[in-house]
């Protein structure tokens, strides 16, 4: 039999496997380089990176929760310059595509950090429009449909790179702000980002988060994950890149069946530092297990 | 260097009211595990899916084998506490930064509080020079005897004067009038911030060991940060305790 | 050591204790009858009735997802007449508060169940806005605030008892429909009802649902569940009936810390058919070990 | 009636490739574990949460033990089949309605096919007069003996021909002009579809197993519902597998 092959084709960019890391999980893989060899990796995506140091949320910024649990991170990073002095340089040794998330509180942060990044040897951006747009009274950018439209279309003009729009779904109306990212020129959407939640100690009687509500992540989340990348697919004709509680090998071929190109692996590296490349091994075994030799052969292949 | 395996337990018992002692089987966490550092357990249970760190109490080996010693405080712990001899438990390790044993120049105040106790034993084995411990607990002391065959002096402090001196830690110290050139701590927050000024005040070099709830617990997902001072500009930055600690140079850390 | 009392006053309706039914998970009542006995129950809180005869969704209506579970039951239900007839007069053997939930897909179909009950012995009403509008494209009532707020008003006009609205979590801004039943002159609100997620078969290379989409429920819902709660309960002044992937007691305690007054125990009955009472004993459990009195000590008293 | 128990497993073991035998010990599901009811298995692993119904093969009233036959088709099947003897398992049971024992005039036909023969076997043991068994498989008979205990005739066929008759059931029942005036039947949706059309062309009464997803269990969320003639009014109505069957009538079933 021949091997099938898990090479991808997103917006140009070629990828040997459709297996990518979940920004804010993996830091910018020296930490998972120990256990996992990055170069099988499709894409490394690092985390959150803004045009200046932020200092994230007081501790405790994690709260376990059933199946999944709860982040609140805020966004910590050295800022942009500081990542690629130290990180790029890292990743650069490695046999696979680069992807930086970005961060930003206003759409001007959001493009300064693109333009920087527009001349290193970066794949991709990922535009994380979770974050909460401070000159508009702090509602996220994510979650209004123009505000998501219009930091597309300005970050698109300052970055070479294709630029991905990864999408929160704490919206009434997924389909809607893909359609909008979608109008404001993304070359792919990413999906999801955390949901928010919150968890309380009930004999500290206080919020387990410092920050008090959080991102909730992990397979818990999975099957809120898989319906909006579904609906996404089916609405608009950009390449989707689906996450959201990929623990295995099976997790991920339900993303691609429901529409997705390429899946990213997030909370399950906590539990499991080899997750992403069991995750691969499991999709391999699924596409040789139905004699499957092209990801596109299965791709949002429902019957 | 760290390394996920299925480790057998060797024994898990009841030492104390609410603390267990576990006897792990491991070649790899045997040989990585250094005084201060700490290692993962991962319940299993479908349910709850973040690890839990525990500290590296001792290591032997010969027998190769880790012990560990674990306050039942939440549903993670008490599931630990039920797993029974022979079963085996997933297990990531040897994680952090231990004590930099041999800093000082060989008098050595070592102080616990509490659960903060246990991983202080093998840096008391360790350690070269005198040593002199002091242990608080709210009752019921453990491992003093332990602590003896390492240590040249042990002191032993408790809340409610069960045993020992009647009062915290602190107050031990003066009582004994601590003195030495390095110190070594572990304990509740509270504790380590007192230790930490009470060891400026003496200008004293200083090791403590920090807490923080984590996920990853090898230094990727910057969930279990504490404020640190910086050396350049900034006033404080926030290092991650699970792989810039969880031991940490007394002067680096900012009580919030 | 003095009993706690966990009665509870919402509405002007006294409750035994804070403990209810989800709606659609209990039927209402006999079946769960055979293990708890319904007199231990703060009130029992029946399926969805519309004014005729529903015949849902086709099967299957069930999907497994990691710690929860998707259905798409459809509200099947036998139309108000057949339920006055058949299950009032059973609920009525008990002591416990009845509370009907009501669905419709106009809102004439909501008014006319809600005529219909409002000379029943019922204690309280509660509508599920979670049901597709038809009249205007299928969208949910429950995820436009105005919609929601003119079917909240147009019902308050039929019914004598209290009602209650059950919101949908599927939205941007839960506070704004919260705020919007508040003006439509709801006497209490209730949250949350299920997520919109999805399941996919992989070897069957199918949606598990028969409907594709269904409702997610159970633990792996609960911080989204409590963050809701928490949020709408520090913007409006109603009384709340939190639920959510409530297993046990402890979990109910989240939700009144949260600020819920009483809570309701859905999915988990699916586990344990005496997870009412098991949560009920919980919560006893717990106003004890820490010496409280009364609910009203602990209810969103967050230190 | 119904309980929810914890039984302990006396055995739990592959008897053909992929299918398990379990027996229980409850005196409280053996006490309602009437012929073609069921009961609810919870896996307990944190993250499966619903029950898996299997039905109920055999009891055994001496040794109060309930004995169930299961394919391992998906995770939760799988997490049985790993279970050990002695250990617990938390059954909720009986459950259902089961076969109407004594409902024809004594010349009975039982049919199954696959995994939905072993639910048969307590039905033969109890059914009166004279008991004609056809079962059908894909390959791997099961069960072939106990039936042949009980009943008068026992015919087997095999898709793949490899032991007794080479096709399906239906076929197998023609070849033997298969006679009677009540018919029970369990196993795969087509060939329960054929079984209740041939039955309705020879008018034969007749009863039919019926399997749907579930959650409950006991009729309360309505998840498990199937297309049933309703006799006055309306062309159709759903019924609830787990309650109002799994056993219907022949001539209810309405397929989809
Ligand atoms: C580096 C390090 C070393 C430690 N060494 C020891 C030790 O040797 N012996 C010992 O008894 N305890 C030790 N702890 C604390 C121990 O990790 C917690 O008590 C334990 O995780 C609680 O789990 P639980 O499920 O019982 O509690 P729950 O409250 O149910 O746990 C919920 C979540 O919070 C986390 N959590 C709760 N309390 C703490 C805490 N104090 N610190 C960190 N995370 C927490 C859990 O890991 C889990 O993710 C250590 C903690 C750290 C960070
Ligand atoms: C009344 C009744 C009696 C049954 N009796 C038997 C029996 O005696 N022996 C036997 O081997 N099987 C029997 N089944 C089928 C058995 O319940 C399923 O094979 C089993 O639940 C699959 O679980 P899984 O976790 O391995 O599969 P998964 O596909 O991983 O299960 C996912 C979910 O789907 C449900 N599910 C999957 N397949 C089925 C199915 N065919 N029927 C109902 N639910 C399903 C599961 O219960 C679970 O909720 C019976 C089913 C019903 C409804
Ligand atoms: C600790 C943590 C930090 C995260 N940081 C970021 C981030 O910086 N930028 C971002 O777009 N998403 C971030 N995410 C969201 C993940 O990338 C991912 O979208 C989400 O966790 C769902 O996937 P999962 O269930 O596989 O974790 C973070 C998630 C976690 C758990
Ligand atoms: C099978 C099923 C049927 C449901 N039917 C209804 C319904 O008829 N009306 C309604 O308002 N909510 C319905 N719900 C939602 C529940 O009442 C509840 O809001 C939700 O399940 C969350 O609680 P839980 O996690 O405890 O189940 C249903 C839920 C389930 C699982
Ligand atoms: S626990 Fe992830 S960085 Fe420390
Ligand atoms: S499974 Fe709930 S009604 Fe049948």
């Amino acid at each position: 039999m021949i091997k099938p092959s898990l090479k991808i084709n997103i917006a140009g960019v070629e990828f040997k496997n459709p297996v990518m890391t979940a920004s804010g999980t993996f830091g910018s893989g020296r930490e998972y380089g120990e256990f996992v060899d990055l170069n099988k990796l499709g894409a490394v995506v690092v985390k959150g990176v803004s045009s200046v140091a932020w200092k994230g949320n007081p501790t405790p910024r994690v709260a376990e929760t059933y199946g999944g649990m709860l982040n609140s991170v805020g966004l910590q990073n050295p800022g942009v310059e500081e990542f690629v002095k130290k990180d790029i340089p890292f990743l650069k040794q490695y046999d696979t595509k680069i992807i930086v998330n970005i961060a930003g509180k206003t759409v001007e942060e959001y493009c300064a950090v693109a333009e920087r990044l527009s001349s290193e040897a970066v794949d991709m951006i990922e535009l994380n429009i979770s974050c909460p747009n401070v000159k508009e009274g702090g509602v996220c950018f994510g979650t209004d449909s123009q505000m998501a439209e219009y930091v597309t279309r300005e970050v698109k003009k300052y970055t070479k790179q294709p630029l991905i729009v990864k999408l929160s779904p704490n919206v009434t109306d997924i389909v809607e702000i893909a359609k909008a990212a979608e109008a404001g020129g993304a070359d792919v959407l990413s999906l999801i980002n955390t949901l928010t939640g919150m968890a309380i100690d009930i004999h500290k009687r206080k919020p387990v988060l410092a920050n008090i509500v959080g991102g909730l992540s992990g397979p818990a989340i999975k099957p809120v994950a898989v319906r909006m990348v579904y609906q996404v697919a089916h609405a608009v004709k950009l390449p989707i890149i689906g996450m959201g509680g990929i623990m295995l090998g099976e997790d991920a071929i339900e993303f691609i069946l429901a529409g997705a190109t390429a899946i990213a692996v997030g909370t399950a590296n906590f539990m499991n530092p080899r997750a992403t490349i069991d995750v691969l091994e499991g999709m391999e075994g699924y596409m040789k297990q139905y004699g499957y030799q092209e990801m596109k052969e299965i791709r949002g292949k429902l019957l | 260097m760290k390394t996920m395996v299925k480790a057998s337990i060797i024994k898990n018992l009841e030492i104390a009211p609410g603390i267990y002692e576990m006897i792990l089987l491991s070649k790899e966490l045997v040989e990585t595990g250094f005084p201060g550092k700490f290692v993962n357990l991962y319940i299993e249970d479908g349910q709850h899916l973040l690890p839990r760190p525990i500290s590296i109490c001792e290591t032997d080996k010969n027998q190769q084998t880790l012990r560990l010693i674990y306050a039942v405080i939440g549903k993670g712990t008490k599931k630990l506490s039920i797993m029974k001899e022979k079963e085996e438990i997933k297990v990531l390790g040897s994680l952090g930064n231990g004590f930099s044993v041999g800093r000082g120049n060989g008098k050595n105040i070592v102080i616990g509080g509490g659960i903060g106790v246990p991983p202080l034993l093998e840096l008391v084995k360790q350690l070269e020079g005198s040593k002199t411990v002091y242990l608080g607990f709210r009752c019921n002391p453990i491992l003093v005897e332990d602590f003896k065959k390492y240590a040249d002096e042990v002191y032993v402090a408790t809340e409610d004067g069960s045993e020992g001196y009647k009062g915290n830690v602190l107050e031990l110290m003066e009582q004994h009038q601590a003195k030495g050139d390095m110190l070594y701590s572990c304990g509740p927050k509270p504790m380590l911030k007192a230790v930490a000024d009470w060891a400026k005040e003496n200008n004293i070099d200083g090791e403590l060991s920090l807490e923080e709830r984590m996920a990853c617990g090898i230094g990727a997902c910057l969930v279990c940060t504490c404020k640190t001072a910086e050396k350049e500009g900034e006033d404080w930055e926030y290092k991650r305790v699970c792989k810039d600690g969880p031991v940490f140079s007394r002067d680096e850390v900012i009580w919030g």
